[in-house]
């Protein structure tokens, strides 16, 4: 690998831009995936907890 | 994977919680791994974008070689760990063992999608052409369909000990695997070898790419904790909301 | 748990080898026997009536001689000759010093082999009693009267 | 007395062998399988621009996988139709038997299929026929322990699963890359008449891979039967 000085290096940074691009979409995408079903959950539990007229087992 | 996390995301003894306890693990508590590995990815992509110099034969696209390399290491993390807490599973059948593998498979794949997608877009400007089986990507291809394999197995089982035994069996034969996939990929490229403009091979990086290298491995490992263990706290709610709704529907 | 595919000398023969019996012809040739289905040896499980099969079924419990054997409604699905066949082969496995437990709903066809009965209801035995002590006759009264008490 | 291990293996590849036997269609069927494949494979490619020689082993070895699949998708079949197994379980052979006779029978009948599938490619590619043939009826073999030993296990999970004819092809498929690989470049150095040495790192390859794999997934059959 060498550091470029003199000659321009080849114009490749569009590859660079989209890998980075789709790169943080993945992990970013990925988190929210899992907020959203946490949300879900927790929601439903939540319904669970406040509707809880049934006896609850006791912990 | 610190012990301290993995026993206070689990707070209470591995039968099923009641809701009470289930809420208050995933309540909003403030998750300051995940917002240190955030800081970290930023720093390490602000860095590689404008703190580290344009290679001189790749030009730009040689950047990608960082998200490239530090997410196959992450995927290897998290492989690792599915593997070990397979043997922990079958060895002794705590569900948090087999919650940890699912978690932590889940979260390989997504590393190794990355690594499967910014090869070839690396590839393409360097050696010309978009695939050129290259044994590491190879590797990666095949890891992929195994972990693809091993979460989809977890879905078509609904007993839950079933299933921790069946994705333990598969976790742990898919580790012996890996030696064996090696070998043939590299016996493979050995006899075929392709044309190689520029073999990227261990980083004989000038020290300000190296810096930037180990910053996104750093980033990206920390980044690959986090997950697995925001994955393992929605797997605990999950589960203990399964528990609720097939008891409530039994009464 | 029978192979359908396979005869039901082959079946038996399979068990057999599973237990280790060490002359399996013979220990088949027994067990058919005693169940009545030796003529039958050669047929296809698959061939059979559900009566027929129930009586393979057994012969392939009974042919290696178990010490404890647990049956659960063994007579049902049985015809006349096969509930009789049963009941012979019972007795002379209890005459053995075999120990059985036997789950049926047909009184007269237990009492038949028992050497003691119990009553059970809600998971619970409500009395044990020995065969000699009991009064045959009204016998099934009184399960009735115990049984209703409890309910 | 308890059975030994290796009896009640051989008991129980000999039901299999025998129901097999007896409804001999689910062979004839994979075998029409294999030889049709082989012959439709040879349309597939140019047989101008591509020589048959090069072809052949790729052809056998992806025909041989997938015939391969194909019985292992029915080996549990049986034992799932009448509750067999309960008969198995409760009975004093060891867990680790069970699943050595299976494997044991869809061996044989994958050796079998092998049997007629390589004097077809053999004719209808022409191949030189001779010493390089006799070899490779024994890298098929060593190849089909592989193959037999994930692909028994593996059934034996998806049976009880949902998607059991999906689940198969995908979890096998990514262990059977070693093999294929491996027995399709010891096929083509064979076939290409080089000496037989030059194949024999391929064949390392798939001796430790039958060694590592038949051992640990009788191991790991037990744990896939409920407790």
């Amino acid at each position: 690998m060498i550091i470029a000085q003199a000659g321009a290096p080849p114009d490749t940074a569009a590859y660079y831009h989209v890998a980075y691009a789709w790169a943080v979409a993945v992990y970013v995408g990925y988190l929210a995936m899992i907020w959203s079903r946490a949300r879900r959950v927790r929601s439903r539990l939540a319904a669970l907890e406040s509707g809880g007229a049934r006896a609850r087992r006791e912990p | 994977m610190s012990s301290a996390s993995f026993d206070d995301a689990a707070g209470r003894s591995p039968e099923a919680p009641n809701a009470p306890v289930a809420l208050s693990i995933t309540g909003r508590r403030f998750d300051w791994l995940l917002v240190a590995a955030v800081a970290c990815m930023a720093v390490a992509f602000v860095r590689a974008i404008f703190f580290t110099p344009i290679e001189a034969l790749q030009g730009a696209a040689q950047k990608i070689y960082y998200v490239h390399v530090s997410a196959a290491v992450s995927a290897y993390l998290a492989l690792g760990i599915v593997a070990l807490m397979s043997i922990v599973y079958l060895w002794l059948r705590d569900e948090r063992a087999d919650r940890l593998a699912e978690s932590a498979g889940e979260v390989g794949l997504v590393f190794l999608t990355v690594v499967l997608t910014t090869g070839p877009l690396w590839g393409k400007p360097i050696w010309g052409a978009w695939w050129t089986w290259d044994a590491r990507l190879t590797l990666t291809l095949f890891l992929w369909f195994l972990t693809a394999g091993y979460l989809v197995l977890r879905g078509a089982v609904d007993d839950a000990a079933m299933r921790a035994r069946y994705s333990a069996v598969l976790g742990i034969l898919a580790a012996l695997l890996i030696p064996f996939i090696h070998l043939s990929v590299y016996f493979f490229n050995t006899l075929h070898p392709m044309p190689i403009v520029l073999k990227p091979d261990r980083p004989s990086l000038p020290n300000e790419m190296l810096v930037t290298l180990l910053v996104f491995f750093g980033a990206c490992t920390v980044l690959c904790l986090a997950l697995i263990r925001l994955r393992y706290r929605y797997a605990v709610a999950r589960d203990a909301l399964r528990g609720l709704e097939s008891e409530g529907g039994d009464r | 748990m029978l192979y359908a595919a396979l005869t039901v000398r082959e079946n038996v023969v399979l068990a057999a080898r599973l237990y280790g019996v060490s002359d399996v012809r013979a220990a088949t040739e027994r067990a058919l026997h005693h169940m009545r289905v030796l003529d039958r040896g050669d047929a296809l499980v698959r061939a059979l009536s559900r009566g027929l099969q129930q009586r393979v079924s057994i012969a392939r419990a009974l042919v290696h001689e178990p010490r404890v054997l647990l049956l659960d409604e063994p007579y049902t699905g049985l015809d006349a000759l096969g509930a009789a066949a049963l009941t012979d082969t019972l007795a002379r496995l209890r005459g053995d010093g075999g120990t059985m437990v036997l789950v049926t709903h047909n009184i007269a066809q237990g009492l038949a082999v028992a050497t003691h009965a119990a009553v059970m209801h809600g998971g619970r035995v409500l009395r044990l009693v020995r065969r000699d002590d009991l009064d045959s006759a009204n016998y099934a009264d009184e399960y009735r009267e115990l049984v209703g008490g409890a309910a | 007395m308890r059975p030994t291990l290796l009896s009640s293996t051989w008991v129980i590849a000999r039901k299999d062998l025998a129901i097999e036997f007896r409804t001999r269609t689910a062979f004839l069927a994979v075998l029409v399988f294999a030889v049709l494949g082989v012959a439709v494979f040879y349309f597939a490619w140019d047989a101008t621009a591509v020589a048959a020689l090069d072809l052949a082993p790729g052809v056998l070895w992806v025909i041989f996988t997938f015939s391969g699949l194909l019985s292992l998708q029915r080996s549990f079949g049986v034992e799932q139709a009448e509750r067999a197994m309960d008969g198995l379980l409760l009975s004093p052979i060891d867990r680790e038997a069970i699943f050595l006779g299976k494997a044991l029978a869809n061996l044989l009948f994958v050796a079998g299929i092998q049997l007629v599938t390589i004097p077809a490619v053999a004719l209808l590619y022409n191949l030189s026929l001779g010493r390089p043939l006799l070899i490779l009826f024994g890298v098929a073999l060593l190849a089909a322990v592989g193959l037999v030993a994930i692909g028994t296990l593996f059934s034996a999970m998806a049976s009880n699963t949902r998607l059991a004819e999906l689940l198969l092809p995908m979890l096998s498929l990514p262990f059977f890359v070693p093999v294929v690989y491996g027995a399709a470049q010891a096929t083509s150095t064979l076939l290409a008449g080089r000496p037989s040495q030059e194949a024999w790192p391929f064949l390392k390859l798939l001796i430790a891979f039958d060694l590592v794999f038949l051992v640990a997934c009788t191991l790991a059959f037990p744990y896939t039967l409920e407790e």
